[in-house]
């Protein structure tokens, strides 16, 4: 259940030039949290900015009781988080939302729901699971925390595939090299200033077409994501991608950060709330929008 | 230490204390229970009710504003039935008022709702939401015809036992012709206000940001016109008003006791902090105390007298 | 670099850029000549010019409020005598256009202060702010009824020559209505929007702040309503608009272009940054130039396209 | 005239519990500030809290061109100022408004309006001048300035006379005995932890009525601003006190800070504007209300 506590940073850096890594004692036992699941917090005490802004648990250290969050300065919330110091305090409400699915994915598909072929993934072999990892940019923040998890589970071949504007926003490398030598790294650059050149959906869709990927974790920029699900959808598999909305409460009470999912009914849809429901779906649950 | 009269009547409804939540900010209750002690709130208004299920506005459905929020959520609710088997007996269960918000796009709509709430046990009285688009006059908002606010609130009246609670939209020319009006058609309470008014545009779309165009501003921006709303009220109108628009403290809420709420609503608030309505309660009891007021009611409309 | 077009036309006058200062927050342009070359501005639109000097509002007249502050300074104004004796000779030596805001509390007075105004040089413009309280009417605002606010614009427009530029209230149920009715009337051109009527409650004496009670609150606070009622009236009116309400920055500007308004007021924005005006001017410049639009008017309303 | 610059603190120290010497080096010469002038300056960046706030100038230091402010946190502007740090930046606007006049006072004053028996003060011995300095709490601030500036004129014997809460709130006693051997201090505190018990009107009405007193500035509450002004018309002295009022714009075109001061004919007042033909006043101009 989530708390809603007044905890101190224990450390601030910037990781790379306009990103932090935030790190605080939660309110929350973080073994009972899921990667995927946010924090929401303020980052003023004033009433401009007024809001709450959300942030997935990017990493978590159980033997402190320790978490983590990576995030990017885009505004004034951010801007002013970063000014922060350490012990200054947060009134943090969380863990929050509903988190990844751990593998093998699949089962939260209703038939009915699911794209045309989805009997085929029963049928997969059900050893090694090939995972491949998708982040945008700051992206990689939930899917982190996801890889802790997914490190230490077995028969998973893990592929993490990041793209990023460019060399210094690749966040995270030696991290996830340092995780497990087996994960596989590949990376992506708009400028090509490293890795592939071009975008990470590219990648995703080279390892696909050649049937190196049994299921998806995606979390990026929205267009990103709908390339994500276009691909999957494509190849008849699933995956998960974290989205993001203009949140209100947080706590599923205002209902103001909706996505449009699947309804009941063929082309129907209803409205879920991307802070309770999600923020991580099905990606074939969502109804992408143009 | 004297003990602290907090009690609050109005329309015949006794509540424990004068902190209530504002519809639409509170979902049915539920969400916050995690954080706030449903019994010790004075009552809980739910979100917005109709009658059968509604889909609610296209996203996005909220924007953050200086100091305020916009929303278009478009009354996205599982309509009275689930209503009635759902939520009602969840929220039975603590020892909480209440309070259900209704809207409608008709007269009859309105009419109908009233008369199946007013079957069920468990409701202390109904909250209606007159800033709904008229479907019949145009789409134009009961709440800025007087006449159709009035209709509305024959309507619920004509259909119910319970006490009626109107609620007031700040935009319109003379709030307290609207109060006047509907306190002759019956109203037994005001709930002042719901949000104003306003758009926001998105700079590099060069279109509006809401789905729905337009949203409604709540929040500490409002909070001066909702004070003057009541002010205004008040004067012209014996009716007990409930009073929100930008309370997140208890000197907010103290001003709005100060300018003639008899209670208070807490909305947005509850976004920022989800247990401000246990604050601002306890706030208002140690400003009680420390003024050695002994009854709550006894500062209500005070800042009327010279 | 492409030569970017600033210019705006409104009611046949032409401004050389569309940053206008909002009446009552630049005083008569003397106080804020240290720091900003008013050589650049659009226009200034002077403090609110009655026939005869003014004493004002008891004080307090002015209190924050989030994001916003709320005043009631009364039109303290020294009379339209030492308007043309003494500050009009001193704003002519500035190459601006200078707009008069002009008040009163009864129609004639109105039409008077017109036909003054009317009989002196360098005047570019008359803005009637028509949000002031009807005497002859019981103290409602002329702007909250479309009949007084035909009137008035009548009565102006029937004793001057100049462009009529009409202010109306957000007070209001339709503020498309009133610019309707007003631009019947003959009104050249609209500003949207003046302050929004709120007050606020010092806790301390149990009274409202303001000497004056009730207040007009500006600032950022009132933007998304500032901005709703230049898309209303932009949609169905045909009369240029100048925006303004919470204007600070370059991008607030454009959202009101975008949303129907030809030029912008800067009011409160000052007080926070006496530079703001030149700011937001090169602010817009760099903006249409990284966008590579052209001229400034093809932005205009473009929010309204799908 | 007055500038509107970026500038550095250089220093911010809290001198006792709660108040605050903030030095910056300001973005005008301070040897053309007056004593009792002010400068204008936002706490924050966001739109809440929104308007600047108003400080006298408290000290200058002439060689180094640094000037000086002394605030007391009162809410959340002054909050959010006592956490800035050197080398943070402010955009000041000032040196405004209109400051002390040097003495010898009097001059300001005509006849028609003047107190009965101000004639008197003319014919006073030229020298030496009886100077009272009264301060209560933190308006101390534009007195400090202007003892700076007296300390150096001939022939004038000055007093100080301060009154706070509590001995802690007794401010820059060091600092004034430092600026002179001449000055003379007496000190007063509300709980009676320090000086006299009471009251500083009290101290001063008692060199008044010893008749040891030739002329009185004074900066504090309203309410002690209002005793010495009766006080000085009982006994038919000059004087200046410092004025606070709720500012908009700070530079004279807003009219938001208006207080009651006389006007042209018998019992008339006219509004001035604290930012512009105040803060400081002759106080026999000021019309004081209840
Ligand atoms: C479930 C969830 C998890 C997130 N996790 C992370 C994370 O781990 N790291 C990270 O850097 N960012 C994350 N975000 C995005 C982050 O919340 C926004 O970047 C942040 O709120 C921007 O605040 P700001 O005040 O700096 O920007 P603003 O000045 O408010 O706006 C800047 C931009 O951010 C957008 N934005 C503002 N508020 C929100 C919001 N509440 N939700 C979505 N977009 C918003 C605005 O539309 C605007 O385009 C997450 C968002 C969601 C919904
Ligand atoms: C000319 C002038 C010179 C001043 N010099 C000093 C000084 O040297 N040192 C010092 O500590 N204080 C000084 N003040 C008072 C100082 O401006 C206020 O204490 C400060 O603005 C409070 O800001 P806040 O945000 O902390 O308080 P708020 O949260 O805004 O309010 C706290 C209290 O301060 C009052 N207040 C708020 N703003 C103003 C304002 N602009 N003017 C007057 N009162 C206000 C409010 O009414 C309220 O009672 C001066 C005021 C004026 C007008
Ligand atoms: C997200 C949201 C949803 C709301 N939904 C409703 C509603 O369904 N019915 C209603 O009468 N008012 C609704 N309101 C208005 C609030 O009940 C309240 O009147 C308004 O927000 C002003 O109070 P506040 O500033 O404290 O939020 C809603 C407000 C918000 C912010
Ligand atoms: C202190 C102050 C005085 C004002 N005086 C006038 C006035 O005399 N006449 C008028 O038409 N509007 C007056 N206004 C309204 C402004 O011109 C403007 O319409 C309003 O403040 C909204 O813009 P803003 O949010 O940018 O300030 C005044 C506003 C303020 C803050
Ligand atoms: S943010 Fe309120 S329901 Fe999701
Ligand atoms: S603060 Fe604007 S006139 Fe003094």
């Amino acid at each position: 259940m989530a708390s809603y506590n007044t905890v101190n940073i224990t450390r601030q850096e910037e990781i790379a030039p306009g990103f932090y890594l935030l790190s605080f004692k939660p309110p929350f036992l973080v073994r009972q949290s899921q990667p995927g699941q946010f924090v929401y917090f303020r980052c003023g005490n004033t009433y401009d900015p007024l809001l709450p802004r959300p942030f997935s648990i990017a990493m978590v250290n159980e033997e402190k009781n320790e978490a983590a969050i990576l995030y990017q300065v885009v505004g004034r919330g951010t801007a002013l988080l970063a000014q922060k110091k350490e012990l200054n305090c947060l009134n943090i409400l969380g863990p929050l939302g509903r988190g990844f699915t751990l593998p093998p994915l699949g089962r939260p598909f209703q038939p009915k729901r699911g794209p045309k072929g989805l009997e085929q993934l029963e049928s997969f072999p059900q050893s090694p699971l090939r995972i491949a990892v998708v982040a945008g940019g700051v992206g990689i923040a939930p899917l982190f925390f996801l890889l802790q998890r997914l490190k230490d589970l077995p028969n998973l071949i893990i592929e993490v595939l990041i793209g990023a504007r460019n060399t210094k926003q690749l966040l995270l490398k030696p991290e996830i090299k340092n995780l497990s030598p087996q994960i596989k790294l590949r990376l992506a650059t708009d400028d090509g200033s490293y890795g592939y050149h071009g975008p990470v959906t590219e990648m995703l869709s080279t390892l696909l077409s050649a049937n190196k990927v049994d299921q998806v974790y995606a979390c990026g920029p929205e267009a990103m994501l709908k390339t994500v699900a276009r691909l999957l959808a494509k190849y008849n598999l699933p995956g998960e991608v974290s989205l993001e909305k203009q949140m209100g409460c947080g706590v599923g009470a205002c209902l103001s950060c909706v996505c449009k999912t699947k309804g009941d009914k063929e082309n129907s849809f209803r409205y879920s709330r991307v802070c309770k429901e999600g923020p991580v779906f099905p990606v074939h649950e969502v109804v992408w929008e143009d | 230490m004297v003990a602290i009269d907090l009690t609050v009547e109005i329309a015949g409804l006794k509540l424990k204390n004068p902190v209530i939540t504002a519809s639409g900010t509170f979902g049915f209750g539920q969400e916050y229970a995690p954080y706030v002690d449903l019994n010790r709130l004075g009552a809980i208004t739910v979100k917005g009710l109709t009658l059968l299920p509604h889909p609610g506005n296209p996203p996005p459905r909220l924007v953050e504003t200086p100091a305020g929020i916009l929303n278009a959520i478009g009354l996205q609710n599982p309509g009275v039935d689930y209503f009635a088997a759902i939520i009602l007996p969840y929220l039975s269960q603590f020892n909480v008022p209440v309070i259900v918000n209704m809207a409608g796009e008709t007269v009859e709509e309105y009419a109908a709702l009233a008369a199946k709430l007013s079957k069920l046990n468990n409701i202390a009285a109904l909250e209606v939401n007159i800033s709904c688009p008229n479907v019949k006059k145009g789409g134009l908002q009961f709440g800025s015809d007087p006449a159709a606010a009035a209709e509305v609130t024959r309507a619920v009246k004509n259909n119910t036992c319970l006490p009626v609670i109107v609620k007031l939209s700040p935009n319109v020319t003379r709030i307290e012709t609207v109060a006047q009006v509907v306190a002759q058609a019956g109203a037994d309470a005001l709930s002042l206000i719901n949000t104003v008014l306003g758009i926001a545009i998105d700079l590099k779309k060069r279109r509006p940001i809401l789905g729905n165009i337009f949203g409604g501003l709540s929040g500490p921006a409002i909070k001066p016109i909702a004070l003057r709303a009541v002010w205004q009220v008040f004067k012209e109108v014996s009716l007990p008003i409930i009073g929100m628009g930008g309370i997140f403290t208890a000197q907010d809420a103290l001003e709005f006791i100060m300018a003639g709420a008899k209670a208070v609503a807490v909305g947005t608030a509850n976004f920022i902090n989800p247990r401000a309505t246990i604050d601002i309660l306890e706030g208002i009891e140690n400003y009680l105390r420390e003024n050695k007021i002994e009854r709550l009611s006894d500062l209500v409309g005070t800042a009327h007298c010279k």
